[in-house]
């Protein structure tokens, strides 16, 4: 790989101590095991069926025009979005606006290894999936030949990083007023064998990952769905999964962005009833500095007036 | 109506509040932001703090990371501390490798942290010659709203502060490593450097010092970035670095140095009880 | 280690090149070409395409337009021929790591182009371009010759007006008993052995010579030997190329209605 | 695929074909048109083949090199995919223009071939922790006619059936290295097992309803379209003398995603999956009965080779 | 806050009503015969020749492009003798956080006189001026013109003045600078005054003070 002038590098074969530590090379079954209690709980203390609770909250950059945090636990995500700009090397006229997304991952933000600042295969792949699911919900023609940003951050990365930043984007193009079809909210589960993990952690999906010697299902699915209209934006499976598994996974997956859903609502319906409040004081406070004014040039005509008495 | 004109016709709208002695978000010209910190709230990381001036925000997470020394230098670790200047954080920045602006950040941040020796790289030495820590601090702003050197250092600081590293068994023979989480030792951290930017705004009869200046009063005052960066370290004076915009009259130096002494103090005050309070915890 | 060869092939030009026998290291005598297999219209996209194969060589062409230049590109006295030389990953025996971009790609394309340019009327299409694309899909030495003789036949597929064929083709240098043998059309292993390399690119029915590259040194004296006969083989693959371009024709016409010149 | 231009009513006018079930060339919408395929077209390459489906020409050329295993997985060898666009097909692809076309399908082949289920990549391993075999996946898409990732799939997996891989001898010796023999003989090799490899299909929305192997101007009429990566049996690829031994199988989905800037409708996407899984295994079955005659007739020196010059 | 039950209050996705009766405006959208709100905010519903036609009227300013036919506010870039770039920073009253670029070209700057016209005489770079968005012809660029008589500079810095200090027009083709007196020409917007306040007040008003009142 060459060697990043821009930044300062450490030695070349620095590696992180967690190498080193007796649990860095764990067997699969360790793992398994490792993952649910003897009362059916997860490492976390959460059912099997239980998400983890979600912070949202948006105008989060002061410096970009529509901007959102998530937070699920482990999970840390900063959206912002910017207004529509020309496209750079662009020579065809179009009747359509583009979305360019960039997903990239804090250096510290995996427990394993550093991230390298180099854009990776991961983070280019999550870019991709973020623009086809945010993809059906913008009024692309409404900026024809314009491109309109979204950049994800992902300051920490504990499992379903690409449905927070989804729910992210989403959250910040409509505080960005972006003209969009509908809110899009998004959800995704793991599955090793019989069992379904809703909102995986990052040890969950990882196992989900590998699979095991016997030919038992193991897989990673995560739905973006807009949920007014009802419709999926997007839908993105890995690993090995029987058809009744998927379609189960399916109407479960329908349900946790459903779940989502009114989160994402209450943020905004906030937004705006903060923004009524906020327009009336300055109304308010604008009155007052008019009748000020009026006063002041009361003043100013009579002694004009006067003077030219 | 304020942000049209502030738009179209920004030195007048800036040249109004200041004619008025006040800046357009309220402060005075001497009046730093609030400082809010909060510590190892990553839990990825080995140590972590997010610093908010103002509305500026930076967050700094520290990675360890094993590697064999340089053999010109065989008993010293290395700390590498890079800025990152997102994209998302303000409209200024594109994707793709750091900007000249990110580099120059990067560079005066790592110079304050070497040159203040609150690390003693001695300390990050496992084996001489063999193997040694290496801290590497990503320092990454998600907001950026000026100052962004002072909102580094305080967290970069703060996270060396909080991070303690885990014991380490080489084997000589066998060149084996062995690395116990169980068992810690606090990093040795001396001293703390604190560094203040001040923006000067051209104007006559005297040009204005405006104290932790925002995006947009850095803009007024000539390009991106602070003109003028002032160090302390726990009572001593470190480091004073100007950049471009309007002369500096010595009165003005004096008093800045001054400033910068006094905001010492308190942002020192900030860690401490923020650290303590941590540890509580 | 690179110069000592180059010396070496100057002292004693390639003896190891030819057997006691007079036959070289692939069994051909010094002026036999490898065996040319082609076909026209391979592809239903491109407007021109061929495919050929020069032994073990193997290569694709695909022509586009005439059609509009791009506005950077274009000239309003001649067409703008685009070319664009790349390897496909697997062609070499060494995995490469990206298909084109590189030096050599890059040189090939702009020697190919002047090849070309040379062939084609170019003064009939003022503000156009013509794209020619070559995928070597398998180099066993020789890929410049064989990229240039697909692209002849593409060019023809696509109906592009041509002055004459433009052939390619390469010859080196070997001694057998004493006395020169220049060797017709060299291949992967004679390239390696590291014996001069003299690439003709021509317009055989013209006379003419398009490009002409040598690579290693050569004693002047020999210089016309080893030229006629690289253009000898120029020659040669002309007849072979016509008469690809006649039974292509003929496809699908009954052998009568051809008139045969 | 660009450069296609349609009017609204050729638009208009496959939409309702596919309505009624009856396209413009005639087929269903799960048929598939003809394909041709040809094994061991590359001589430098260990394993490669042709595939033309219609239009749409592939060419996949499988290089083999002795790697490092990973850390985190030392027992497993390594796989790469690399997709060129090359300029014959469009001109739009010239320098750098198909990059970004060749990174999706190489990544969701990547994705697809990233179950144990769907591609065991212990069978490239040498000698663990520290030796394995890395296969490079070279895929050349030399002419555009639609429905690219199929063709990509079902290309790659021939080439993965047609390559060869040298028996290595490894011995660890003094100080952790390995020291590795090679056979001169080059029949001296093993086939990869790739029953099980995934073949993709491409289901694209047109209207209300789905097709199979789409044409690129029905590509042009659908807004988006789902891809299903489905397992292969790998009773086709074997010769299982009895038919009992054979290990029950149920194709899996080893990838699902989706593509265009549109959306469906949880009933359609759920009919989407289950009409891919059928289109998989109808395919699968097809390609491993061909693959497996080729190579007997390979083997008894019937086989004649075309090449490019058929 | 007693009057916030009178607002609806949208956000995107949701349902407005039916399209019998009901027609779609600013911040909507229509899909299957039913008009859905495509923007977070207020929804306004207007009556129009007994169709009422519904917005949504979002809080910050929504990302909008300039479009032909709008009065933007941009500032002059690059003058030459054929045309003018500039940097379009308004429309209306919305604020481009984005600078989109502009053109003037020569024969659009003024009604009358179109062929004697010297683009120096009339705009210098770092005015700031209004003009109207023409039918868009290229990518990337907007074109403009400064036709009318109430489009033209608006703010104007003379040569050699402190920067903020504004020059004022006195006819249709020159302004002066109020502290160095320096009269340059320019094609000079008649701004009709919005405020009769600002009507009233004689131009040489401490101009500092008034704008400060004016920030609302």
């Amino acid at each position: 790989m060459p060697l990043d002038y821009k930044r300062f590098n450490g030695p070349e074969d620095s590696v992180s101590y967690k190498r080193f530590t007796a649990d860095y090379l764990k067997s699969y079954d360790e793992l398994h095991s490792e993952l649910i209690d003897e009362t059916g709980h997860r490492k976390d203390g959460r059912a099997m069926d239980e998400a983890r609770p979600m912070y949202v909250r948006g105008n989060f950059v002061s410096q970009a025009k529509g901007s959102s945090y998530i937070e699920m636990r482990g999970t840390k995500v900063v959206c912002s979005v910017f207004d529509p700009r020309e496209i750079v090397h662009q020579n065809e006229f179009s009747t359509v606006g583009l979305l360019f997304c960039e997903v990239k991952f804090a250096p510290f933000a995996c427990k394993r290894q550093r991230q390298s600042h180099v854009p990776d295969s991961e983070e280019k792949a999550l870019s991709v999936a973020l623009r086809k699911a945010v993809g059906p919900t913008v009024c692309c023609q409404l900026f024809a030949n314009f491109q309109i940003d979204i950049f994800v951050y992902i300051i920490e990365s504990d499992g379903s990083c690409l449905a927070a930043a989804i729910t992210a984007a989403g959250l910040a193009l409509a505080n960005a007023a972006v003209p969009m079809f509908d809110v899009v909210t998004a959800s995704s589960v793991a599955i090793i064998g019989d069992k379904i993990f809703i909102d995986p952690t990052e040890d969950e999906e990882h196992l989900a990952m590998i699979s095991p010697d016997t030919n038992t299902n193991h897989g990673v699915i995560t739905m973006a769905r807009l949920n007014g209209l009802m419709q999926i934006a997007d839908f993105r499976q890995i690993g090995s999964l029987d058809i009744e598994c998927i379609l189960k996974v399916t109407d479960i997956l329908e349900q946790e962005c459903q779940k989502v859903f009114p989160k994402i609502q209450k943020t905004l319906v906030g937004y705006v009833k903060n923004g009524i409040m906020e327009q009336k004081r300055l109304s308010e406070e604008g009155k007052a500095r008019e009748a000020k004014l009026k006063d002041k040039m009361l003043e100013w005509r009579s002694s004009i007036v006067n003077n030219s008495v | 109506m304020t942000e049209v004109y502030k738009h179209i016709h920004p030195s007048k709208y800036f040249n109004d509040y200041i004619n008025q002695d006040v800046r357009p978000d309220g402060r005075d010209f001497d009046q730093q932001r609030d400082v809010i910190i909060n510590i190892n709230g990553i839990t990825s990381a080995d140590a972590s703090a997010i610093v908010k001036c103002g509305n500026t925000t930076v967050v700094c997470g520290i990675k360890l990371e094993l590697a064999r020394p340089k053999a010109e230098e065989p008993d010293i670790g290395f700390l590498i501390s890079n800025v990152e200047l997102l994209p998302l954080c303000s409209s200024k920045f594109r994707p793709g490798p750091p900007s000249d602006y990110a580099q120059v950040i990067s560079n005066i941040v790592s110079d304050i942290v070497i040159n203040s020796k609150c690390v003693d790289l001695k300390d990050l030495c496992v084996v001489t010659d063999k193997l040694a820590w290496v801290i590497y601090c990503d320092l990454v702003c998600l907001d950026y709203d000026g100052s962004i050197v002072d909102a580094c250092i305080i967290a970069l600081i703060t996270s060396l502060k909080t991070l303690s590293l885990p014991t380490v068994t080489y084997d000589n023979e066998t060149e084996e490593v062995k690395v116990d989480t169980g068992v810690k030792i606090p990093l040795q951290v001396h001293g703390l450097p604190v560094a203040t930017s001040f923006g000067i705004y051209h104007k006559l009869p005297r040009n204005i010092i405006l104290a932790d200046p925002s995006a947009y009063e850095e803009e007024m005052c000539g390009g991106i970035g602070a003109n003028l960066i002032v160090c302390w370290n726990k009572g001593l004076f470190c480091g004073i670095q100007k950049f471009g915009g309007c002369n500096l009259s010595t009165e003005d130096e004096k008093r800045t140095i001054s400033l910068a002494k006094q905001r010492c103090k308190l942002v020192e005050q900030v860690i401490e009880t923020c650290i303590k309070n941590g540890e509580v915890k | 280690m690179a110069t000592l060869r180059v010396m070496d092939s100057f002292l004693m030009p390639g003896p190891d090149l030819l057997s006691s026998q007079g036959l070289r290291l692939d069994g051909r005598r010094p002026n036999e070409l490898r065996r040319i297999r082609c076909k026209l219209g391979v592809f239903t996209q491109p407007d021109g395409s061929a495919y050929l194969e020069q032994g073990n060589t193997k290569v694709l062409a695909a022509v586009y337009g005439p059609h509009q230049a791009s506005k950077s590109k274009s000239s309003t006295e001649a067409v703008v021929v685009n070319c664009q030389y790349s390897m496909a990953t697997f062609s070499t025996g060494e995995r490469k790591n990206r298909p084109r971009g590189d030096r050599k790609s890059l040189e090939m394309s702009l020697h190919l182009r002047q090849a070309l340019t040379a062939a084609i009327k170019t003064e009939l299409y003022p503000r156009s371009q013509i794209d020619i694309y070559i995928e070597v899909l398998q180099a066993d030495g020789g890929a410049y010759c064989a990229s240039v003789n697909a692209a002849t036949l593409a060019l023809v597929d696509a109906g592009v007006p041509l002055r004459a064929y433009v052939c390619a083709c390469t010859a080196s240098m070997a001694w057998h008993g004493g006395s020169p043998a220049p060797l017709l059309d060299v291949g992967h292993v004679e390239e390696a052995a590291g014996g001069v390399v003299l690439t003709v690119a021509s317009l055989p029915s013209t006379g003419s010579i398009a490009l002409l590259e040598m690579s290693h040194r050569l004693h002047s004296d020999y210089f016309e030997n080893v030229l006629s006969r690289a253009l000898q083989g120029c020659r040669d693959i002309e007849v072979i190329l016509d008469k690809a371009v006649r039974d292509h024709l003929a496809e699908g016409w009954t052998k009568q209605d051809v008139v045969t010149v | 695929m660009a450069g296609i231009l349609l009017s609204h009513t050729e638009k208009v006018y496959i939409t309702h074909g596919v309505k009624n079930e009856y396209r413009s060339d005639g087929r269903s919408n799960i048929d598939y048109r003809p394909m041709e395929l040809e094994t061991d077209v590359v001589s430098h390459a260990s394993g490669s083949a042709r595939l033309r489906l219609a239009n749409t020409d592939i060419l996949v050329g499988v290089k083999t090199e002795i790697d490092v295993p990973k850390p985190d997985k030392p027992g497993l060898g390594k796989i790469e995919f690399f997709v060129d666009c090359s300029a014959n097909a469009t001109p739009e692809f010239e320098g750098r223009g198909g990059e970004q076309l060749a990174n999706s399908i190489s990544n969701i082949m990547l994705r697809a071939y990233q179950s144990a289920q769907a591609f065991n990549l212990k069978q490239l391993c040498i000698f663990e922790g520290k030796q394995c075999w890395k296969l490079y996946i070279d895929i050349l898409i030399l002419e555009c006619g639609g429905n690219l990732c199929d063709a990509v799939s079902l290309a790659v997996k021939a080439a993965l059936f047609n390559t060869r891989i040298p028996f290595v001898k490894a011995a660890l010796m003094d100080g952790g290295n390995v020291d590795l023999q090679l056979s001169d003989d080059p029949f001296d090799s093993k086939w990869l097992d790739v029953g099980s490899a995934p073949l993709l299909v491409t289901l694209c929305r047109i209207g209300e309803k789905c097709v199979v192997d789409p044409t690129a101007e029905e590509e042009s009429c659908s807004l988006v379209s789902l891809i299903v990566g489905v397992t292969g049996n790998p009773k086709y690829y074997n010769d299982y003398e009895d038919e009992e031994e054979l290990p029950a199988f149920e194709a899996k989905c080893s990838v699902i995603s989706m593509h265009g800037p549109g959306s469906v409708s949880p009933q359609n996407l759920r009919d989407a999956i289950n009409q891919g899984i059928i289109a998989a295994v109808c395919l699968d079955e097809a390609l491993g009965k061909t693959l497996f005659r080729e190579r007997r007739d390979t083997e008894q020196f019937k086989r004649h080779s075309y090449g490019f010059l058929k | 806050m007693d009057e916030e039950g009178t607002e609806k209050i949208c956000i995107p996705g949701m349902r407005l009503s039916t399209l019998q009766g009901h027609s779609s405006g600013q911040g909507t959208y229509v899909k299957d015969g039913y008009i859905f709100a495509a923007l977070s905010g207020i929804l306004k519903t207007e009556e129009d020749n007994k169709v009422i036609k519904l917005s949504v009227v979002s809080l910050i300013t929504p990302s909008i492009l300039p479009k032909a036919g709008d009065i933007v506010t941009a500032k002059v870039n690059v003058v030459n003798s054929r045309q003018v770039q500039c940097v379009i920073l308004c429309t209306g009253q919305t604020i481009l956080t984005r600078p989109y670029k502009g053109i003037i070209k020569k024969e659009d700057i003024q009604l009358k006189y179109k062929d004697g016209i010297d683009p120096y005489k009339c705009f210098r770079p770092g005015d700031i001026v209004l003009a109207k968005v023409l039918p868009t012809t290229e990518l990337h660029w907007y074109h403009l013109s400064t036709e009318d008589n109430e489009l033209g500079v608006i703010i104007a810095t003379a040569e050699g003045s402190p920067p903020g200090v504004s020059m004022i027009p006195i006819n249709w083709s020159m302004m002066q600078c109020p502290k160095t007196l320096v009269k340059e020409l320019r094609k000079v917007a008649r701004v009709v005054p919005e405020n009769i306040n600002e009507a009233l007040l004689p131009l040489h008003f401490n101009q500092d003070d008034e704008s400060l009142l004016l920030n609302k």
